[in-house]
């Protein structure tokens, strides 16, 4: 079993989970993040102070599932959360050695 | 005619309590909007609080209540306030100043309503120039043809505390702002949910104390007249709430907070014109009517697909079109309307919004046109994705 | 009685503030409710600004304040309003509409309070029949007991602004809702946190001002009483907010800002009744005892173990009935306590709040019991677990 | 005198309104700082309707307004609010104990002002002490000798409503409660971001609707003068905001919704002094110098480098400064200034402004380092880090 | 090392650190996420309009511990969090190949 | 590829982002978490009732990099965390098996 981790842009959260949908694919669970990188942040004034933010929202999508599918779902993520721009966000893949539904005990492939 | 400190005393808190509406639908509004455009919604109504003062000392007051032009406009007599007294003058018991006063807390108002239209998607720079040129151009002119010794005034409209000068005026240009301005990114497809219903409450709960001042206020006495106005106001709006609770739970099956918060708006609202003229129960039919009729056109707006994104022109629009007509129904205190044998005051009533709605339909769409030739209506697709708060303010709302 | 335009004015105010208080009420418990349940909360409160205001018109003034049958109740004269003038009646410098919208909002806010000894776990058709029986049934009755010429007037109990009628008569109805609806799923074992203090405390200032009206505003004349009412006001809440702070500090090493408004709260119900009879230094006293007594109170309450989710018992029952018996120890202005001589008001006082106790809770459990038999009175499990506003309103409050 | 029920109204309400203020500013206080420094801000504020109002009770009163004691002191024939009576007064239209009343107010409101100087970082033990001393040694002095029949009364000083009194006086304490408690941790380096703007919206316009009853109340009648006052109030607080915004968008590219209500406050300090004295078109050019220079002071402030964490200094110092200086410049309406002929009374404002900074700033310094020997003035680092909530008051603000 | 991660049920959440605490497990790092799933989402209702909101409430524990305990762990988080209905959660268990602890520099086993 | 996965106390971001700066790693995704651990909670006190709150809120710092610069980000966090007091935290390295940039599809070195 893999993890894909998903870094996106928060407004690109409803395409890409539309395109998970459409392959099928009905699990996910879902995080509000602060992300660091090349993306600009924004200025923020207070009473004549100003100061840069550099972390900016991001979701993260983690999604469990067969190695088999992991190409696949990479894509659709990828087509899906891809503006051009920079801070689209990122793709992670970890191993996985286990999977069990809390309700059933259910591993792996089952349980997801 | 001489001071009187009971009618001085009321109008100066009454005048201090419409004040208050203002920030009070800031905060209305504010809640409705999705947080990245929580303070951006909050400016564009209290900024009025600066922009209006400062024009109605200059030639605000002037045009509306100076000596009469015409019957359409007041002249300049009063620009900077020169000839208005701290004494009374005729036919009043109360300061001119304080009239003065009062009357500047209703042009405060009457364009912050407008911008729930606008709301998530207007640039900064054109909601000033359409407050200062909306005012100027479009409130001025009505507010004098109703109270100022103008025309409608002449015809014998009936208009107790603005339904037509303020909300049939306001919702008006609201519809045409919601049309010229365009949908907010995503509309119809994303959801776009309000950030803090509570806040949305304590907006309407200052609204709801705040039009007391603004309903019983325009009696300019601390009488009768003012007491049957408190009355009608708190039963149109509270059974408004009631209205429209009850037409969602039986529509959509769920009776909402937001429904009985704008629902007590709309009772507020149709009341409005008539709240001096009709009895208590009568105010009942008017406020249970308006909660029910506003509800109904939200749901036609989202049929015909306009943005109007904190629906002024259903609660204002609407509601105030539905109050000044059940004014010419309903009314039998000092005035009589169809339902007292005067089927005339329907027919004044009815020209008297027709009037409004066709004058300030046509200039609003002026006004917006030639302030989008000069800066731009809209921020542009990515600043309304990031929100209007970080990209026009450089602020953000919460940190909690 | 000629009509005071400088009473009418103080009156046309204090009938404003009055109503003002209940969408205060609304955020004071909404702070303290978890947020799942933060607008269902304050749905309850707010939706009795319709729900009262409707039956008050229809019959509900009229069994308060028409004029007497056998001592216990109004007739039916003012069905509708009819028979209620905008000019002045006898005996009073104000227009009877504007005393009929002034109690109006003391019907409003007395089954609001109540509210927040079921909250977090009512269903909303058994809130709204609760609010319209026990209006009909028990405040109607009690408040022409002591104010609409029945027989705790004729005994010659004192209560100025509404301590038995208002707060007692609540907290005993709160009491019995807290047991029959039983506690809250998790109650003493999860940590049940307020979700938003800064909002109870913005409650509490809300309810703090409207107070004045409420109790200066019995006064129904801008005069000496007025004032004193207003004095003994200001220092009840004060003191009794330090009382509340400093009890805490003691017995739990800590002082806390919810321990200050709800000590300001208590001290405000503490003074009710005795607002204009007590001299300026009796207020302290009476102010500082409520803010100690009402949060021993508290911590009795967790002892025996009910479930009075936003404590309307301790605070409004326990913090009523001492301001009733302290009113008939220390007045002095208009009347005589026992410390004045005359310990004769002290067994008056114990009647009357004895009476409104028994009454309460007899008919307060029978329509509970109606209502658990007709609509259910409690959300499921998985309901409460989920939180009313979703289950009940298909909202949320905050997206922040 | 005899009572007048107009102006007995019109202070009554007053009264109620200027009480609002405190909880008003402990809002707006309250949402500037950070989420956990949120309870702690409020209750800094808040507590002081209690503590004061004990004080006043007990001696404040008496040594504010009691029969003066060599120019300098009231003496104690008022205390416990003995011979303070019901009826009215030599010289006034309204009960005594409400004129009592609405100077409590005042005196409740400006140590709180003063809070803002030290927040984020002061031991609660501190703050109660540092509240009850300042304002018996301070505040009660001062207000003596402007409005108890002191010497700066005698010299011709012009206050109309504190500008002196309040906001000078307590802008200079908080000059000095920044510099003596010192910076808060990591300031200049991390970003100390707001909490809750909307809040801070809302706690200004609790202050503005309140200011009417601060500022036309203190006419002490319901007449031309009080409207003058409010209509003067209105257009300094509009145009402030105005100049505030403008300034901001001018020098740091970004008009800011803080820098509105900033601005707005700013304007309401400057015009306190010379409300009811000058003309309106006067008011606006208070107003709007004032929101300039407020923003210009605190972007000094940054430069200079001491920590008054909610800009009482630049708001309340430098605006009430402003005022005093321009009620004698600007009078004109019961008095003369500088350009109405009298150059004499600038000098007067300058000795009144320039009194007030001196002893509030020595005696403000004393009462620091007695504080700091005794309990301490400041929490540990850690706890300063935790934030105040848990540490002092074992609450969190939010759980949204 | 191993890590699990565990998505429950927010009311759950008690139950699951009390039977965690109770087998001498100290340590764990807990953030509130959203899931998507079987399990249905409610309606919201903004004038008019209605929403399906898909994505629930839940809570994600993380824990690192030494591979031996895994077994034991799991089965104990499922004990705990099982109410037997749908949306229960699951419990993903993925490699750790280092653990430090920031104060003192331990490493693995002594560093949890 | 690895993925760092450090739990810090929140006052001490400023520090480890600007220590990871000067080194001149850019890219990193943090969130808002609560810990459990040996660090005592504080004490809430609602209306007479006193709570012990044994959650206390971290900063979770997500870094995916380059194997080789491990040990480098580790010590570098360690010594911008620590403060040698209970709770500062700890520091988790999981083995990454594919990096992919939503914007490019670089993969992997070139992908952070
Ligand atoms: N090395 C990294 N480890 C973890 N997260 C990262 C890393 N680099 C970037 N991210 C995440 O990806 C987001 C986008 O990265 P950024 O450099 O702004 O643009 P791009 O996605 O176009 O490369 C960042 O906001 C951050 O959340
Ligand atoms: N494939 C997956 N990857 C990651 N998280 C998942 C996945 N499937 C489900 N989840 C998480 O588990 C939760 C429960 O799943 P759900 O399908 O609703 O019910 P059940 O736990 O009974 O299978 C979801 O809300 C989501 O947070
Ligand atoms: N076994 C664990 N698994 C995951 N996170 C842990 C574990 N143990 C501790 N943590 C996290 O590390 C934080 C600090 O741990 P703690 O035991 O308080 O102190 P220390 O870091 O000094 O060991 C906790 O608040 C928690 O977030």
């Amino acid at each position: 079993m893999k993890k894909i981790e998903a870094i996106i842009k928060p407004f690109k959260l409803d395409d890409v989970k539309d395109a998970l949908n459409e392959m099928g694919l009905k699990g996910m669970t879902i995080s509000e993040v602060k992300g660091y990188g090349r993306q600009k942040g924004h200025t923020e004034i207070y009473r004549g102070a100003e100061y840069v933010v550099d972390f900016i929202p991001k979701i993260k999508i983690e999604i469990v599932l067969p190695a088999d599918q992991v190409d696949l779902v990479v894509n659709k993520i990828r087509a899906a959360a891809n503006t051009d721009k920079i801070g689209d966000g990122k793709i992670f893949v970890l191993p996985v050695e286990r999977v069990i539904r809390v309700r059933t005990g259910e591993e792996n492939r089952d349980a997801v | 005619m001489e001071l009187n400190t009971g009618d001085t005393a009321f109008m100066l808190i009454a005048t201090a309590l419409v004040m208050f509406m203002t920030p009070g639908l800031a905060l209305f509004y504010g809640g409705l909007v999705r947080s990245k455009n929580v303070l951006a919604t909050i400016m564009q109504s209290f900024l009025c609080l600066g922009i209006v003062s400062l024009i109605w000392v200059v030639y605000g007051y002037s045009l509306a209540f100076g000596p009469d032009v015409g019957n359409v406009i007041g002249n300049l007599d009063f620009v900077f306030l020169n000839n208005v007294s701290w004494e009374t003058g005729a036919g009043r018991t109360i300061p001119d100043i304080l009239f003065c006063a009062f009357q500047l807390m209703f042009a405060i108002i009457t364009p912050a309503l407008i911008t729930g239209a606008f709301a998530e998607r207007m640039k900064f720079p054109a909601y000033l120039l359409f407050v200062a040129a909306w005012v100027s151009l479009v409130y001025f002119p009505v507010c004098h043809w109703v109270w100022g010794g103008g025309w409608l005034a002449d015809l014998g409209a009936l208009d107790f505390a603005g339904g037509t000068v303020i909300h049939i005026n306001s919702g008006a240009a609201a519809l045409v702002c919601a049309i010229v301005i365009g949908r907010r990114r995503g509309y119809g497809r994303d959801a776009i949910h309000p950030n803090n219903l509570p806040m949305t409450v304590l907006g309407a709960a200052i609204l709801w104390i705040g039009w007391f001042g603004f309903n019983a206020g325009s009696a300019l006495t601390a009488g009768p007249i003012a007491a049957l106005a408190l009355m009608t106001t708190q039963l149109a709006a509270g059974v408004g709430a009631l209205g429209w609770v009850l037409a969602e739970w039986k529509i959509q099956g769920r009776p909402t907070t937001l429904g009985a918060a704008s629902g007590a708006v709309a009772g507020l609202v149709a009341i409005t014109p008539g709240c001096g003229f009709v009895t208590p129960v009568w105010a009942v039919v008017i406020g249970g009517v308006a909660g029910v009729l506003c509800y109904l056109g939200i749901i036609l707006k989202t049929r015909i697909g306009y943005d109007d994104a904190l629906d002024v022109v259903a609660v204002h629009g609407l509601g105030g079109l539905w109050g000044a007509l059940a004014t010419g129904v309903f009314a039998s205190v000092g005035a009589k309307g169809l339902l007292y044998g005067n089927p005339h005051q329907l027919t004044v009533q009815a020209i008297g919004a027709g009037a409004a709605i066709v004058y300030s339909v046509v200039v609003t769409f002026v006004i917006l046109k030639v302030i989008d030739a000069i800066v731009g209506l809209r921020v542009d697709s990515e600043g309304e994705q990031q929100g209007l708060d970080v990209v026009e303010h450089s602020e953000v709302g919460y940190s909690i």
